[in-house]
């Protein structure tokens, strides 16, 4: 009982930093808002016997994801896009949108709590096991290798592909730094 | 063991544990000035008390009351947050760390618990990771969060520094962990019993300096305290801070240094092992003590080293700092691991266990 | 230096050398308020006005030491004393503005003004910083 | 024990909240976020299944999940960036041609 209530308040957090992340309007508060999320999450997968993961979540997601999100944001000098919550599109299409996401995450909603509920285990596993690392590197090294290493293929490519995005010919100037065309006001 | 009685030794050790870190990490203020202080040939703080031993807490008062400046046009939340995410990832830190062996009197306690650290997590490796990892965000956010230019540029050298040395970081533990099979420190150390990490060639000397020099770059130390070069950027991430708000910077700042001399101890200077090779003949029941005073030492003294190191060499250029970060201790961690996997492999079969 | 020397990274350990050896040499601190370093005879600290015999200024607010102030911190108002001596009625010196230059005491035909070797005139207080008559009588400490 | 509602549950407004930021955000790094949140909606859907079906492929597939992100920033991101410096914005309603 305890965990479920442990549950519930850890899965609230992550809601109220999924909706930080979509309703403000400074990006670095979206993204202190996402990284609450992902803490949250981490301790739902503890909750879920899984410290393993709760790590690599924490290291993957906020470690070097969201800090490259962040830092993108700062290297970028945006023009300071005011506090409080975000300027979205005209009403008609927000209402569309919200329509169309409350449908989805509704459908999603009545089908976890009444479809799967009473899924049995069929279980060749012990849960108890299951956290274990070397459980999660039997599996990966062994059963999942050819896709542990397109993974690493795939990371490869990502990093050439980064680096080849982000290179300016040699001899031009830092774009980046020069003002906006519609308004002259400095970077922030 | 009933549930509230583990909950109840948690927080009895949390206590003990946050009260003497707190106590170590003001002291580790004097203990740095006082170490510097001869090297420069100086006396150092000797004033408040006997020996300066006051000298702490006269700095503390002195903080508390100065002025507490928030900076015009800051992003207030982000601002008051960044201390506290810098000071508690300084906390949470040093919750991993293997101290001793079991706790005499609770052999009978679940063995996650009996030892002497807060938890023996078996994931504490990447623990220490995913925190580190987290304490880019103080020093980020700091810097971005006061609205000017020089603490910004501050906050952006240290993200990118300390992501950097991170991959080198976890490479050159990862021999540590492999010897011994295992992600809980307190395995780590328990490997270490006839031979210290470092102690085995090839690996380990090379390992031990690769993390030492990552872990002064995650710590922001010098010679990579580019974050607060004064020369440049006045005083980087945290120059628009005062008051308490900058002594929470500054208590992180000196509780990582400390958690860091632990750490390098836990992976490759035995841990709270005493010296290998040499049987010292004392009683058994003395043992686990006696490992919290070996633990007590190795730190005090790597803590010392890193001390004279900061006083000793100048700061890099940061295009220099991320090219030793990528260009040499990256590669050169990789070729350590894949080495020592070769001959912990080769070790395995021939029956010698040097390598670990 | 050779490949060997920059493989084993020989230039950070004689940097690490030298600074253990400085850390065993004699520190060159003076504990300042228990011992002092040794004044040179010539240091130039605060004034004095000195006096004759019978307890009065040898001063006769001539003037000429705050015409030649450079930082014109010497204030003079003449009066005549007893027996028609002329004698200062005031004499200040706004010692925040000193640069103790030391022209006043070289300048003064009698050697009224002199500038002794205490150098403690640290203060909480900055209206203090103004010295008058009975101040600059005073004996220097130590 | 948790039950398997629970994540799931989680899952589906969180992925309901992503698609809700992508669809009305106009900040290209906004959406962006969107997606990993969308993202790690997946992956606890797949976690709380995995623990309910005693299975380990669940967090193996989180593990591929998360190198794929760590992919998908790095290029993202690189976009990002490149688009900003042609256009000095990252306001997506901007990049309406493909011609860059």
């Amino acid at each position: 009982m305890a965990y479920q209530a442990l549950y519930i308040l850890f899965a609230l957090g992550a809601l109220f930093g999924g909706v930080n992340v979509v309703a403000r309007r400074n990006p670095v508060n979206s993204a202190i808002g996402l990284l609450f999320t992902f803490i949250c999450i981490a301790a739902l997968y503890i909750l879920h016997g899984s410290p393993f993961l709760a790590m690599i979540q924490i290291i993957v997601y906020a470690g070097a994801i969201l800090i490259l999100v962040v830092f993108t944001v700062m290297l970028l000098a945006l023009r300071d896009p005011g506090k409080g919550l975000a300027k979205f599109f005209t009403v008609p299409q927000k209402l569309f949108a919200l329509f169309g996401a409350a449908l989805l995450g509704g459908e999603m909603f009545y089908l976890a709590w009444h479809a799967l509920a009473g899924v049995a285990a069929p279980g060749d596993a012990d849960l108890a096991t299951l956290s274990q690392p070397a459980t999660l590197a039997q599996a990966l090294f062994g059963k999942f290798l050819l896709p542990f290493e397109v993974a690493s293929v795939l990371l490869l490519a990502a990093i050439v592909g980064a680096v080849a995005l982000t290179r300016r010919p040699k001899g031009t100037a830092a774009m980046i730094d020069a003002p906006h065309p519609d308004e002259q006001g400095g970077p922030r | 063991m009933s549930f509230w009685l583990a909950l109840l030794i948690a927080m009895a050790k949390l206590l003990v544990l946050m009260a003497l870190f707190l106590a170590a990490t003001a002291y580790n203020t004097l203990y740095e000035r006082r170490v510097v202080a001869p090297i420069q040939q100086r006396i150092g703080p000797n004033r408040a008390g006997p020996w300066g031993l006051l000298q702490p807490i006269a700095d503390a008062v002195k903080l508390f009351f100065k002025e507490d400046i928030v900076t015009a046009r800051s992003e207030k939340f982000l601002y008051l947050l960044a201390p506290i995410i810098a000071v508690s990832c300084a906390l949470l830190y040093i919750v991993a760390v293997p101290f001793g062996p079991e706790i005499p009197g609770l052999q009978n306690a679940p063995s996650a618990w009996n030892k002497f650290s807060m938890l023996d997590l078996n994931v504490a490796v990447l623990y220490t990771f995913a925190v580190s990892s987290l304490a880019v965000y103080g020093v980020l956010l700091g810097g971005w969060a006061g609205n000017s230019k020089y603490s910004l540029l501050g906050g952006m050298r240290s993200g990118a520094q300390m992501i950097s040395y991170e991959i080198a970081m976890g490479l050159s533990i990862m021999p540590a962990v492999m010897s011994a099979g295992s992600l809980s420190l307190h395995d780590i150390v328990a490997a270490q019993h006839d031979m210290w990490n470092v102690l085995r060639l090839p690996w380990g000397p090379v390992g031990f300096f690769i993390f030492m020099m990552a872990m002064l770059a995650e710590a922001n130390r010098a010679p990579f305290d580019l974050v607060e070069a004064e020369q440049e950027l006045v005083g980087g991430y945290h120059t628009e801070y005062s008051s308490m708000k900058f002594g929470a910077f500054f208590v992180a700042e000196y509780g990582n240094l400390i958690t860091v001399s632990a750490l390098i101890v836990t992976f490759y200077l035995g841990g709270w092992q005493g010296l290998p090779f040499i049987n010292l003949g004392l009683p058994a029941w003395l043992s686990p003590w006696l490992g919290l005073v070996w633990f007590g030492l190795k730190t005090l003294i790597l803590v010392a080293a890193l001390i004279w190191i900061r006083w000793t060499f100048p700061r890099p250029r940061y295009d220099q700092l991320m090219g030793y970060g990528w260009k040499i201790f990256f590669p050169l961690a990789l070729a350590n691991l894949f080495v020592a996997g070769l001959l912990m492999y080769v070790g395995q079969r021939l029956g010698i266990g040097y390598f670990g | 230096m050779g490949k060997l020397d920059k493989f084993l990274l020989t230039d950070l350990f004689k940097g690490l050398m030298l600074t253990l050896k400085y850390a065993f040499k004699k520190p060159i601190t003076y504990q300042y308020p228990e011992v002092r370093r040794p004044i040179e005879p010539r240091y130039r600290g605060r004034h004095r006005l000195t006096l004759h015999d019978d307890g009065s200024v040898r001063c006769v607010a001539c003037g000429l030491c705050a015409a030649i102030c450079p930082s014109q911190c010497i204030t003079i108002e003449p009066m005549e004393g007893p027996g028609g001596k002329r004698m200062p009625q005031v004499y200040e010196i706004e010692i925040g503005r000193c640069v103790f230059c030391g022209f006043c005491a070289e300048v003064c035909p009698f050697d009224a003004v002199v500038l002794t070797q205490e150098f403690e005139m640290a203060t909480t207080d900055k209206s203090t910083l103004l010295f008058d008559q009975q101040t600059l009588r005073e004996k220097p400490r130590g | 024990m948790i039950p398997v509602s629970l994540p799931l549950a989680t899952g589906a407004v969180l992925f309901a909240l992503g698609v809700f930021g992508v669809l009305v955000r106009r900040n290209a790094i906004v959406i962006f976020m969107c997606i990993e949140l969308m993202l790690n909606a997946v992956n606890l859907t797949l976690v709380g299944l995995s623990s309910q079906l005693k299975s380990v492929d669940g967090p193996i597939f989180v593990m591929f999940v998360m190198a794929v992100a760590a992919a998908e920033a790095a290029v993202g991101l690189a976009i990002i960036i490149a688009l900003y410096r042609r256009k000095q914005t990252v306001d997506v309603s901007h990049f309406n041609i493909l011609k860059g």
